[in-house]
């Protein structure tokens, strides 16, 4: 696909959607990107798995401290304001609901809201999942952030997913170069379009049944 | 700009409902939010649940609460006053308040539950005695645990040592107690701290509730005078 | 009865059985005694379940900081290596078995080491557990100091408590006023006795079979 | 006088016997005792189970004992490599290590538990994934539970920034991570720490993990200068 959004333009249709004051756990890959898109004025707190609240931007080249990283393991800073605590109490934060949203990337979503994002195989030769099932049940709110096909052009998008489930039922809403859809008990709803691109063409890479709002409100 | 300094104790109760869910943090006087529980009383607020270690000694703090007449039910480890007969040990002789006996490392745990996601979990405190009548008990590895559930609260009342505008609290020595446990335990979380300093003065290594679990905070000066 | 220890005496000799490194908690009342028969050189670190290692003795008379109590809710001072912890880590120091000890006080014990110390009534006017269950349960050895009979006489050493338990099966050794006794699989074995008092004054105030030493080791 | 320092890396390791469960600390490099797991490669120690976030990356640490053929079986939560194909990979294509898969926020609760006396608890993680098969799950308040058990360590390697002699312990930064939970749930917890310091230094509201939890500390001044 030509038209869409880029990665950066993706990453930045999802931080316009995150208002001051959330706590917010950002998946590894380009959900990381997100960040960058908080203007620092709006104070939007970054949680990491490893024990960090009020994550920073990367430092500044050659100023990294090599005892602060991410769960991405790069090199972060951290706010005015941050605090360090141990992995249960991180976890605590995540599993016991106290997280406003995380994003995650995925490999597929399906029309139910299951998440697929940390293997496409049980045969896996080195399997990871890092803590995307625990902040998958656990944050208030969990977006997707992806590409809205394979590199092969098949949907992400699925009526049910065919790789192992990271949860069940979670998604709440996903983000791609084409649009931002809403899973809601009336089915996947078509929220925005990426510039240049229309309701058709995302039906078109899309396996699961979209609705337009208009037809949603309906 | 995230800001959950509030400038007054009604306005940091404001909205607490009857019949809400309190826990209180403190053991014995100390860390008590003696000033909200008694803005509580102010408040209005009736047909508590009031959850915490002690049932209060004295005329300050839960004890006005109790006199007042708000808290009809009391979760609790230790209602027995050192000082003699106490406000909750008339009520309760008279039939005028409930109670229920939770071990105390039990009522912490189940508080860190309710914080931590855990909805229930198993513990050899209270096998074979009263405390696990009506539970289900399971044999792990040969030993016999009772099985005991999260206790959310709608509100909790913390006492802080520092806060910053984050939220972000520290305790000082053993005023630390449940207030921390507390604190992740219910739906909103009120402090009150006897410093309020500028974000960014307290470590982030030194940091013991960060501000994620915290929704308002209240500066109480006198605080810095005694516990 | 007249011979026998008092109770500075009973908390010294508990005192004397506690080696240095020990991680221990003392109950409220008479436990509490025990560490001031602890010499400074030995370093014992008392726990209190209201968050703190490393008590040390009361504070002189005007000097007590006031956001620094015991269990017992008594003024004390905090030891140089001392630390304090809220209470879920508290209890998980005690319910992880992490105390090599706890000294606890006691309405009854039984021969099979049954401990009933919280209530001699269900239809207690204001009953109150505290954190007894689960040191019961939880530290590595539990002991109990109390005086060996009741105001008015009656034996606190039993076959069945007839008061509520604590907890069943955890009492590994007692200490009263008149001796020293083991609870063994074997039964409860005098270990020693104090000034003044024969074998025979032991059985005679304690309702469950004593063996001595000799008949244990038989 | 309670002393736990210990003067070497092979002082601290004595006795950490074949076929033991060794908990180590770390999140990627940051915060893992390098120091020990290599220690325990000259140690001698072998068929063990490893359990550790990560599988270890490069050729330092944890990849040098998988190298060594040391470890039967890696307890993890993230075996893949951001470098590409690692020591562990290797093995474990191979067919010549064991791998158990445990979601993070899991594997911290099994640790934590297992340090506070809690033998199983419950948790919506891993609810309708492969993780729950063979586990038993249950409805509580109408969400689906999977039932988990205590993880308990022989040993566990922690990685601290300050030490004193009674083992009471600070974490620089992210370096936090496992270690502090870690220490709470082995037999045996060694310690290496870039600072050991008077007793007393430690301000006792900044001790994250008191002595109790501790056994051995080694001071290793090179963490001073990386993580």
């Amino acid at each position: 696909m030509s038209a869409g959004s880029n990665r950066t333009a993706m990453a930045a249709r999802v931080a316009r959607d995150i208002p001051e004051g959330w706590y917010v756990n950002l998946g590894i890959g380009m959900p990381t990107l997100i960040a960058d898109h908080v203007p620092a004025s709006r104070e939007v707190v970054f949680h990491s798995e490893n024990g960090i609240l009020g994550l920073g931007p990367a430092p500044p080249a050659g100023q990294a401290d090599p005892w602060l990283i991410n769960a991405g393991k790069e090199a972060v800073t951290l706010r005015r304001g941050g605090s360090f605590f141990h992995h249960a109490d991180s976890f605590a934060m995540i599993r016991g609901g106290h997280l406003d949203l995380c994003v995650l990337g995925a490999f597929q979503v399906a029309e139910n809201g299951d998440l697929a994002n940390w293997t496409t195989s049980l045969n896996d030769t080195a399997p990871a999942i890092g803590g995307a099932m625990d902040l998958a049940v656990g944050a208030q709110r969990l977006w997707v952030l992806m590409e809205h096909t394979t590199r092969d052009g098949r949907p992400r998008i699925v009526r049910r997913c065919s790789y192992p489930l990271t949860a069940s039922g979670v998604v709440r809403r996903i983000y791609t170069d084409l649009a931002v859809i809403e899973v809601t008990g009336a089915g996947l709803v078509v929220r925005d379009l990426a510039a240049g691109v229309d309701f058709a063409t995302v039906q078109a890479h899309t396996e699961a049944a979209l609705l337009a709002p208009e037809q949603a409100a309906a | 700009m995230i800001d959950r300094t509030v400038p007054t104790i009604a306005a940091a109760l404001d909205g607490i409902a009857d019949g809400a869910v309190v826990l209180l943090g403190g053991f014995g006087s100390v860390g008590q939010a003696d000033a909200l529980i008694e803005g509580l009383v102010e408040q209005g607020a009736s047909d508590l649940t009031v959850v915490a270690n002690n049932a209060g000694g004295g005329n300050a703090g839960l004890s006005r609460l109790l006199a007042a007449g708000r808290v009809r039910r009391l979760v609790c480890t230790f209602p027995r006053a050192r000082s003699g007969p106490s406000v909750f040990e008339e009520l309760y002789r008279a039939g005028r308040i409930e109670l229920e006996i939770v071990p105390q490392g039990t009522l912490a745990e189940r508080l860190r539950a309710a914080g931590a996601g855990i909805p229930a979990f198993y513990t050899a405190t209270g096998a074979g005695t009263v405390i696990a009548e009506g539970k289900e008990t399971r044999e792990i590895g040969g030993r016999t645990y009772v099985l005991e559930h999260a206790l959310h609260g709608d509100v909790a009342l913390v006492a802080a040592w520092q806060a910053d505008r984050w939220g972000n609290l520290t305790y000082r020595a053993s005023g630390r107690n449940f207030n921390p446990v507390m604190a992740t335990a219910a739906r909103l979380t009120v402090v009150q701290a006897a410093y309020l300093l500028p974000l960014g003065d307290i470590a982030p290594e030194h940091v013991v509730t960060p501000g994620i679990f915290v929704d308002r905070v209240v500066e109480v000066p006198a605080m810095r005078e005694g516990a």
